[in-house]
């Protein structure tokens, strides 16, 4: 399959058109078919495309046939693959929830569910610096609009907030972009990496200003400290599919952290050897210290659950700052994990919601569920799997990033900080599991009965938790050659540029 | 290969067994259910005589070598101590649970999450793996915080069992940390290097460390003091469940820990002070405080706590026969305990109540309850010929020999005997209060015997708290010496288990504890008075306050630093912004680099004056919005003219049109919002916002003045050169768009018909006020469409749609392109629309703007998939020039396909936004009464 | 000469600019700062007329109709809005 | 390019000029908005299309082919400016600009700004017809 | 001679002559191939927009008609000059005034094209049309007797416009 | 003309930047365009100022450079899709929230108390 790396973008893309087109366009069941037929599609061609990754080596895919650095590169290697996989895992799980009737209240609904994938899709593949910028306005764009489906005072108010912050973000990110344009002269990330190695003093000064600038506004969608403010209230208010998928949009600033900040400002920058790490420091331990607080004064599961989406992102990033090989695959499996889980957690949370009448998810006294054991056993999984206790996903991904940590100076603040986080959010969850469980007044008057579609999303999310841990090996192996490809600048530079000896020198 | 892996695996599968067993009857289910466990019961003990010779029985699988977590199981003396009991006293417990539980209660729930604590057990106890040992840990609070939140409808057992799992979780936490520090420094997790490793370990600099977090692990768990609060308010769990998790399983597992973990970390000063320290203190204020609990459990659940705290005290000893005494005493803990606590649920279950003050003369009730729960309690009070006699005796031989304390080590034996004679008093009263003392008090049932096989359990332990405190030797020897062997990892000292060891000193100790018990016991009015004098302070209610008041606290401080206001946030932002930019300019040493500069002009200083004043007037008028747009169009209007002056004709044309399509919107979104902004800012936020505007404008001024008296060298002179041969254009910027960089344009198409689809749910059920006077209160006026507006505007649209053909025709070659085009197409359509109104147009043209976006999108993707055909790369272009006759020569490219994709998304996006927004609002409006 | 005559005439249209902008700011009415900005519409259009027959290149003819159509759409729709408020109704 | 040629075309460059410049001194100096109205309606009209003569025309020498699209432009003008003066005198009107002191014929203002016919209003002394 | 009906095929005739000729100014050519493309969107534009088409004009008069812009052009010429002058010259000889020009001809294009020739023309600008549309509301720079003027802009334009639309 | 150009770049985003920090919509949404106004510029600036050098072949001597225009090209688009957006969000928000203020509260109103704190369980 020639064409395998570009799929994961172009079969969202135009399945989104074709639903705006006529045989679908007015008829919801057909649009849920397609829809679902279409992600189908996407999980077996990500999965096509993270085999083919790991046994045939990095695949490169040259737009227009136009080589790089000039035209626009994907890069399908361990790394993007398995995030792409992932975006579609989630993007079917939430999408299967969807069709349980969620899809329903506003329009376009699915086609905007589909370009939101394919912005993603897109971010996580290119390799190209201004084409990650094209897929970022598109993931958000898409976002802005799932974020008002359903309406609702609290989805207009949220989405305010959210898209008056991401503007002047994207603002931010093209004053960086033409710094670095500026002074490197090129888009290609790989590239660029070659690049920066030549600048002189005084560009290179110029070049880190843009570089920390794009630190901004990834870590602006990664939810850092202090950037993370937007979250909490977006998230919460969204309606459920869509806050799982946006589940994995912090991590597309995650992403792009390791992929700017690790590749062209790593450690062979020169002059502008890891510019983000005395950044990445603070900012990684405030928003893990900040989420956790988060969680603590949680008022409602789903207002909880932004708050745990907003720890993964400090715990990562954490893993990001000590820029490891070992650190890196610890945050790649961890980010598997806390996507997967915190997007089903923002289904149950919606369950959990419709089935306790006026409380909604509120952490109040409340009439009791109708299917309480059902949903109960949801959130125990969930919770058991986002605190990070064993047997579930959590801990693995935990114990692997303080593990990580042990060899570095950090330990002192890492470890206690990580597992002083864990205490409190458990603390936080068994509060709250307990009381939305247990604390009610009667019997349930409610006749809400979960969809058999809306179980089978939150199956197919948390199933991958206990996968994770019983095929651990492999995961981690794979994870482990992902981060050792990421890190291997020579090998990483080669792949996106055959013919970069005859760049070397910078004379393009 | 053996089958070790069977013993945890096979109660791992019995956990789905009541599940489905709960539909038949209540003893099938509690049959089926033992099944599992029996027969790994049955492993165990073929096992057994292996390790009975010193064998230690291993497998292991790998799993997760990232992790350093391998699935290993072992079966030394310990282990096979551990495992016996977590089995045998399992079974006991769920023949037990089969009568205590009512037919309210599910089950096959109870009997899952049971089982399921016995796999969590079974794991701890027999990992091979650090790590795992810790999974499994974990296990076992999560599992018991199932089991004693079983009730969870009761406020005491859903707070009882968060406080375990809090406890527990944070002691599991520190431990996690300390394994993983043994593990570094061992660089294995395995038990078998970890076990040899004990020097290097308590050399190491991070002994303290690890010791202190393996501690807190094994302190929380086994409810060492401070943490000895939580094992009395998880009585709030079914009986069965505190029978098992307080005699033989959850708080042992901290003493297992500390047994486990005993080659390696214990024998150093530290080791001595914290562990017996704690235990004393555990064991003292334990016994203290369950003499004064009315709670029939409750007694017992300090009671359990004394001896978890006695044992504790034991292994901080240090010495080899203090180690084996410890594992004497778990034995003879767990039987006499387990009894006890089912007793007491016996009691419970028949009388309704666990009250003392109710419960008096339950002799006359149930005399064989009676005798039985007497036997374990004198068990408990350590009276001779009951197991609980040895090990006491062997505790108290080992605290005459220990000197560590130097000069204050006699102290040692003198608290272990007042802890005893506690110990002996509680157990007395629980004798003597409950089964004499006169009669009953308002019971709520008249007390009877249990059913013949609910006591069938206590029946068993209590024969072997006799059998053992009798012939010690013949029913445990073998086992306590291979425990003793796994626990040391070495020489077992000589110890005796006979029953008499002549008159000694410990026996003196005996004597004067049960002396001493029996007097406080028969004084404890004036003891009870003495305890009456201190406020009672629930430590339950100490812990819920403390985490509501950390709730409260963290709640206040997240509304401060989250408290809704974009403007903060924005602002928190920019200042990270502004200092991320800065920080690095503080180096740069010269400004201006080597680049000839061009010279200034007239022109460009007119242009510069008339940006600056529009865009400050936009400011400064930004509460007039009205007068705001009109120096915003200045400022775009400039701004185009930029683009022009500096080569960039494409720019000029597309910031035109944007910018009238802007202020179009801006003001078609304005009619709907106050006119005029309210001040409201403070001129301190008025001026913090001011500098940080001005100082970002000025860095951001600077780098770019930086950057362009800079040379650049770029990838751009590949565009110049294959524009016109690779990508068959003259226009390079619009080659660049549809070929070089088409994959750009297509997500920006797909951008802009999202935007399109999200205008229109926005606008889709939005209820707007409509005014029905402008700003200044006037009345609108009543000429919706002026004449000559919309003759004139109809007799330019063809010519407008004429340019749009021609800027999109050229674009290739020449400024233009589908972009332009498409906004030249949609504001000459827009004009329609303010000359004629939405309701005109409707009725006369009927353009699907949906589609326009849906097939704009799909011919751009689609021209980019056709090079699929010719095996190219997606987006691969292609173009030819032909002849016709007359015609002459032409270009053909996919470029244009391309192109014109973009030309209907654009006037498909931009139209389907102004139509919908056209249709909020209707022509009529009111009327306001004209003055005449 | 013509070199000259050109120079000359920017001079002329940048006088006449910044007359515009004088009404522009200083209004007083609106319709003063429309009819400013209508103006200045016009005006810029002969700056792009003259920067082309200056530089010699038709590069910049669009630039300058695009301007005198928009310029109109933005007055009218300008003066609409005062007028009705709603532009499309 | 001939001397007389250019010559010529320098002129007409800067009558259009000094036309455009009179347009924009209209708009700063005259009293009112409606007598401001009249300065770039129409000064700019002439102005415009001496500039757009001249660089038809030379255009049209340095390309050596006749270069007439320049009339396009002025083609857009004339059509549009009588509207947007139009459309901006309705707006004065409807938010009851006062004219001049020294306009004559203010009474017309009130009806015309409700685009009633002007006896609608008491009596007209000027500007009407008998 | 060019009364033109409605037709399908061609439904706006002037606007397809008037396309065609703006294709080629466009481009500056009489290439063959433009001459098609022109050919082409002076059919295939006006057949789109016909739909938005209000009334259809008719030109009775077409000499008359280019007799009327010709005038026009040389009254614009003039008129400029007079502003030119009147803007330059000393504000205190200005006399602006309102009139209101009762109108005889009624189409919309004719008013329309009477208020644009009046702004364009003398010291006029058309401000408002009565509703009934029988009244051009017009503001004179410099107004020295508005008879004068109406019967100026009725015989100068009003009439020959009549003339050119027949109506 | 560097320099004039750069100062032109800082005053913009300035101002935008200024108005972006406002408290209600509108203004916020007018100092978003003319942030981005400065954004554009400054973007296309990266490729260096040259005069009477557009990237169009057979036109000029030399050429600037066509990649940031084309850049550009892209982000005005963008941010016109966004600005829109953003704009129609202004409204909807207007209907919903009852005012125009982007915390959809007015400052003045008291502050509930509070809101929403989780009971004790
Ligand atoms: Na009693
Ligand atoms: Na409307």
């Amino acid at each position: 399959m020639q064409h395998l790396a570009i799929l994961p973008i172009l079969i969202p893309l135009f399945t989104g058109a074709m639903l705006l087109l006529p045989p679908f366009r007015d008829i919801l069941n057909r649009q849920r078919s397609l829809a679902l037929v279409s992600v189908a599609l996407q999980v077996i061609f990500a999965a096509m495309l993270l085999v083919t990754a790991a046994s045939e080596g990095t695949q490169m895919y040259v737009l227009g046939d136009w080589q790089p650095p000039f035209g626009i590169v994907l890069v399908a290697d361990r790394l993007s693959s398995m995030l792409v996989l992932l975006t579609t895992l989630l993007c079917a799980g939430a999408l299967l929830y969807s069709c349980a009737g969620h899809d329903k209240s506003g329009q376009y609904f699915h086609s905007l569910f589909m370009f939101q994938v394919m912005g993603i899709n897109g971010a996580f593949l290119t390799g190209d610096i201004f084409n990650l910028f094209v897929f970022f306005e598109v993931l958000l764009i898409a976002s802005y609009a799932l974020l008002v489906h359903g309406g609702g005072k609290q989805k207009t108010q949220a989405a305010v907030h959210y898209v008056i912050l991401n503007l002047i973000g994207s603002s931010l990110f093209l004053f960086g972009l033409g710094i670095l344009y500026g002074t490197l002269g090129t888009l290609n990330i790989a590239d660029m990496a070659i690049q920066v190695r030549m600048l002189d003093e005084s560009e290179a000064i110029l070049a880190k200003a843009g570089g920390l600038l794009l630190l901004l506004v990834f870590g602006l969608k990664a939810a850092l400290l202090p950037l993370h403010f937007w979250l909490p209230r977006t998230y919460a208010s969204a309606s459920a599919p869509v806050a799982t998928l946006f589940a994995i949009m912090t991590k597309v600033g995650i992403y792009s952290i390791f992929r700017v900040h690790t590749v062209v400002f790593g450690e062979e920058a020169n002059l502008l050897a890891n510019i983000a790490l005395p950044w990445l420091w603070p900012m990684a331990m405030g928003t893990l210290a900040i989420g956790t607080l988060g969680v603590f004064a949680s008022p409602t599961l789903r207002v909880m659950t932004a708050n745990l989406v907003i720890i993964s992102a400090g715990t990562l990033l954490i893993a990001a700052a000590l820029q490891t090989e070992h650190a890196t695959s610890a945050a790649l499996y961890y980010l598997v994990h806390s996507t997967l889980v915190t997007g089903a957690l923002f289904l149950i949370a919606d369950l959990i919601s419709r089935q306790r009448g006026k409380a909604e998810d509120r952490f109040v006294k409340s009439r009791a569920m109708a299917q309480p054991r059902l949903l109960g056993f949801a959130f125990v999984i969930a919770a058991l799997a986002i605190i990070g206790l064993p047997p579930l996903s959590g801990f693995v991904g935990k114990v692997l990033i303080m593990r990580a940590a042990e060899s570095t100076a950090e330990i002192i603040w890492i470890w206690p900080l990580i597992l002083i986080s864990s205490l409190m959010v458990l603390v936080a969850i068994s509060r709250a599991g307990t009381t939305l469980f247990w604390r009610v007044t009667s019997t349930s008057s409610s006749e809400e009965q979960v969809h058999p579609l809306e179980i089978a999303g939150i199956t197919l999310l948390l199933a991958a938790s206990p996968l994770l841990v019983i095929f651990g090996g492999p995961v981690t192996e794979f994870t482990a050659d992902a981060a050792h490809q990421l890190h291997d600048l020579t090998q990483s530079v080669n792949a996106l540029l055959p013919n970069s000896t005859a760049l070397s020198g910078g004379n393009h | 290969m053996n089958d070790l892996i069977w013993i945890p695996l096979l109660p791992l599968l019995g956990t789905l067994v009541p599940l489905f067993a709960s539909r038949f009857s209540r003893s099938a289910c509690a049959f089926l259910t033992a099944g599992f466990p029996a027969l790994a019961l049955v492993l165990v003990l073929q096992l057994a005589p292996q390790v009975f010779d010193g064998e230690t029985v291993r497998q292991s699988f790998g799993w997760i070598p990232q992790l350093g977590l391998e699935l290993a199981f072992r079966l030394d003396g310990l282990a096979l101590l551990f495992t016996l009991l977590i089995l045998g006293i399992g079974l006991l417990v769920v023949l037990y649970a089969r009568y205590y539980l009512s037919e309210n209660d599910s089950m096959g729930k109870f009997y899952a999450y049971l089982i399921l604590f016995m796999f969590a057990m079974l794991g701890v106890v027999m990992s091979d793996n650090l790590i795992q040992l810790w999974m499994f840990w974990e296990l076992t609070s999560i599992s018991s915080f199932l089991l004693i939140s079983f009730w969870g409808h009761k406020t005491e057992a859903r707070k009882g069992a968060r406080i375990a799992l809090t406890i527990t979780g944070a002691g599991g936490l520190a431990l996690l940390a300390g394994v993983l520090l043994i593990g570094n420094v061992v660089g294995s997790y395995s038990l078998h290097d970890v076990l040899a490793s004990g020097d290097l370990i308590r050399e190491h600099t991070v002994y303290p460390v690890i010791l202190i977090l393996v501690l807190l692990g094994a302190f929380t768990k086994s409810a060492q003091f401070p943490f000895h609060f939580w094992p009395p308010h998880a009585m709030a769990a079914p009986t069965p469940v505190s029978a098992y998790l307080h005699s033989a399983t959850m708080v042992k597992a901290g003493i297992f820990l500390m047994a486990r973990m005993y080659p390696v970390l214990s024998g150093t000063e530290l080791w001595f002070l914290i562990v017996s320290m704690t235990g004393l203190a555990t064991l003292l204020l334990g016994a203290y405080v369950a003499l004064f609990k009315h709670d029939l459990k409750g007694l017992l659940a300090y009671s359990t706590v004394s001896h978890l705290g006695l044992i504790t005290l034991l292994l901080g000893m240090g010495t080899d026969m203090a180690a084996v005494a410890a594992l004497f005493h778990i034995i003879n803990h767990a039987t006499f305990k387990a009894s006890l606590f089912m007793a007491a649920g016996i009691i419970d279950h028949e009388s309704g109540s666990r009250d003392m003050r109710q419960l008096n003369g339950l002799w006359k009730y149930m005399p064989y309850t009676a005798t039985l729960a007497m036997v374990a309690a004198a068990a408990m009070a350590g009276v001779p010929l009951l197991n609980g006699f040895l090990s006491k005796e062997m505790f108290f031989a080992e605290t005459l020999h220990q000197d560590s304390l130097g000069s204050l080590s006699w102290m040692v034996p003198v608290f272990a005997t007042l802890g005893t004679v506690f110990s002996v008093a509680y157990s007395l009263r629980f004798i003597h209060d409950v089964f004499f003392n006169g009669e009953p008090v308002n019971l709520p049932k008249t007390p009877h015997e249990p059913p013949r096989y609910m006591r069938v359990p206590v029946e068993i332990l209590v024969a072997l708290c006799l059998l053992v405190g009798i012939m010690p030797t013949y029913m445990i020897g073998d086992l306590l010496y291979a425990a003793s062997a796994a626990t040391l990892q070495g020489q077992v000292p000589e110890y005796s288990l006979s029953i008499w060891h002549g008159f000694n000193f410990p026996l003196l100790m005996s004597v004067v504890a049960l002396a001493g018990g029996a007097v406080v016991y028969i004084n404890r009015k004036e003891l009870f008075q003495f305890q009456a004098q201190f406020p009672e302070n629930d430590p339950k209610l100490v812990f819920e306050a403390v985490i509501q008041l950390i709730h409260r606290q963290i709640s206040r401080v997240m509304e401060l630093a989250e408290n809704g206001s974009l403007q903060r946030y924005s602002y928190m932002m920019l200042s990270l912004a502004m200092v991320m930019m800065a920080e690095p300019l503080l180096d740069l040493n010269a400004t201006a680099g080597h680049r000839p500069q061009i010279p200034v002009d007239a022109i460009s200083i007119t242009g510069a004056v008339l940006l600056a004043i529009g865009a400050l007037a936009t400011v400064i008028w930004n509460r007039q919005r009205m007068v705001a747009l009109v120096a915003l169009s200045v400022v775009g209007l400039i701004v185009s003219l930029m683009f022009a002056k500096f080569s960039a004709p494409d720019l000029a044309l597309t910031q035109l049109a944007v910018e009238v399509v802007t202020v179009i919107l801006l003001m078609l979104a304005l009619f709907f919002l106050p006119q005029t902004t309210p001040k409201e800012s403070s001129p301190k936020r008025v001026a913090r916002d001011l500098g940080i505007a001005a100082i970002i404008g000025g860095v951001i001024g600077t780098i770019s003045y930086a950057l362009m008296t800079r040379p650049l060298d770029s990838i751009s002179t590949f565009f110049l050169e294959n524009s016109k041969t690779g990508g068959g254009g003259t226009n390079v910027v619009n080659v660049i768009l549809v070929d070089f960089r088409g994959f750009d344009t297509l997500g920006e198409i797909t951008v802009l018909g999202i935007a399109a689809l999200g205008i229109f749910k926005l606008i889709a059920r939005m209820r707007l006020y409509m005014p029905a006077s402008d700003g200044d209160g006037r009345p609108w006026s009543q000429d919706s469409h002026p004449l000559m507006l919309s003759v004139v505007s109809q007799s330019l649209l063809p010519l407008a749609l004429l340019v749009s053909a021609y800027i999109f025709l050229r674009g290739h070659n020449m400024p233009g392109g589908g972009f332009i085009a498409g906004l030249i197409t949609s504001v000459a359509i827009i004009q329609q629309y303010i000359a004629h109104g939405v309701d005109w147009i409707k009725a006369r043209m009927k353009l699907d703007y949906q589609l326009m976006i849906g097939s704009g999108i799909t011919i751009a993707a689609l021209t980019g998939l056709g090079s699929w055909a010719f095996g190219r790369p997606f987006l691969t272009s292609w173009f030819d020039h032909f002849h016709l006759p007359l015609v002459g020569e032409f270009e053909l490219a996919s470029a244009m396909l391309f192109d014109l994709g973009v030309f209907l998304t654009v006037v498909g996006a931009t139209m389907l936004i102004l139509a919908n927004l056209g249709k909020l609002t209707t022509s009529e409006r009111p009327v306001l009464k004209e003055h005449d | 000469m013509l070199t000259w005559a050109v120079i000359i005439v920017a001079i002329l249209i940048c006088i006449a600019l910044f007359l515009n902008l004088w009404r522009l700011v200083q209004g007083p009415s609106l319709q003063d700062r429309i009819l400013a900005l209508d103006t200045m519409y016009i005006n810029s259009i002969a700056l792009i007329i003259l920067y082309g027959i200056h530089m010699g290149t038709g590069l910049y003819f669009e630039a300058a109709l695009l301007i005198a159509m928009l310029g109109f759409v933005s007055t009218s729709a300008l003066c609409k809005y005062l007028l009705r408020g709603d532009l499309i109704e | 390019m001939a001397t007389w040629l250019e010559g010529l075309i320098a002129l007409v460059l800067i009558i259009g000029g000094v036309f455009l410049l009179i347009g924009s001194i209209g708009l700063v100096r005259l009293p009112d908005l409606y007598t401001r109205l009249h300065g770039p309606t129409k000064a700019t009209t002439l102005g415009m299309a001496g500039l757009l003569l001249a660089s038809s025309v030379v255009s049209s020498i340095t390309q050596g082919s006749i270069s007439v699209h320049e009339w396009l432009i002025t083609l857009f003008l004339l059509i549009t400016a009588p509207v947007s003066a139009n459309m901006i005198a309705k707006t004065a009107m409807h938010h009851d600009l006062t004219p001049w002191k020294r306009t004559k014929g203010q009474e017309l203002v009130d009806p015309a700004s409700r685009q009633a016919p002007p006896s609608d209003h008491h009596s007209v002394k000027d500007g009407k017809l008998p | 001679m060019f009364t033109v009906k409605e037709s399908r095929f061609l439904p706006m005739p002037f606007h397809s002559l008037l396309l065609f000729v703006v294709w080629l100014l466009l481009n500056n050519t009489m290439a063959f191939g433009h001459i098609l493309l022109a050919l082409f969107f002076g059919w295939s534009i006006p057949k789109l927009v016909s739909i938005l088409k209000h009334g259809h004009p008719t030109i009775k008069r077409p000499w008359l008609t280019v007799r009327y812009f010709f005038m026009v052009m040389k009254d614009i010429i003039t008129a400029n000059i007079e502003v030119a002058l009147m803007v330059l010259g000393p504000l205190k000889k200005l006399q602006p005034g309102f009139a209101a020009i009762p109108l005889d001809i009624t189409s919309d294009l004719g008013v329309t094209l009477l208020a644009s020739t009046i702004s364009l023309t003398p010291g006029t600008v058309s401000a408002e049309i009565s509703e009934d549309r029988k009244w051009l509301y017009v503001h004179a720079l410099h107004l020295d007797n508005a008879d004068e003027l109406i019967a100026q802009v009725k015989q100068r334009y009003e009439i020959p416009l009549k003339e050119i639309l027949g109506c | 003309m560097e320099g004039l150009y750069a100062f032109c770049v800082g005053l913009l985003t300035a101002c935008g930047i200024f108005l972006a920090l406002r408290g209600r919509t509108f203004p916020v949404v007018v100092g978003l365009t003319l942030l981005s106004y400065g954004v554009n510029l400054f973007l296309f600036a990266s490729g260096r100022l040259k005069l009477n050098s557009a990237a169009v072949l057979g036109q000029s001597a030399q050429h600037s450079d066509p990649l940031p225009q084309a850049l550009v090209l892209t982000a005005i688009v963008i941010g016109f899709a966004m600005t829109a957006f953003v704009v129609i969000l202004a409204m909807r928000a207007r209907a919903d929230l009852g005012n125009d203020h982007v915390d959809g509260r007015l400052p003045e109103a008291p502050k509930p108390r509070l809101a929403r704190r989780s009971g004790g369980q």
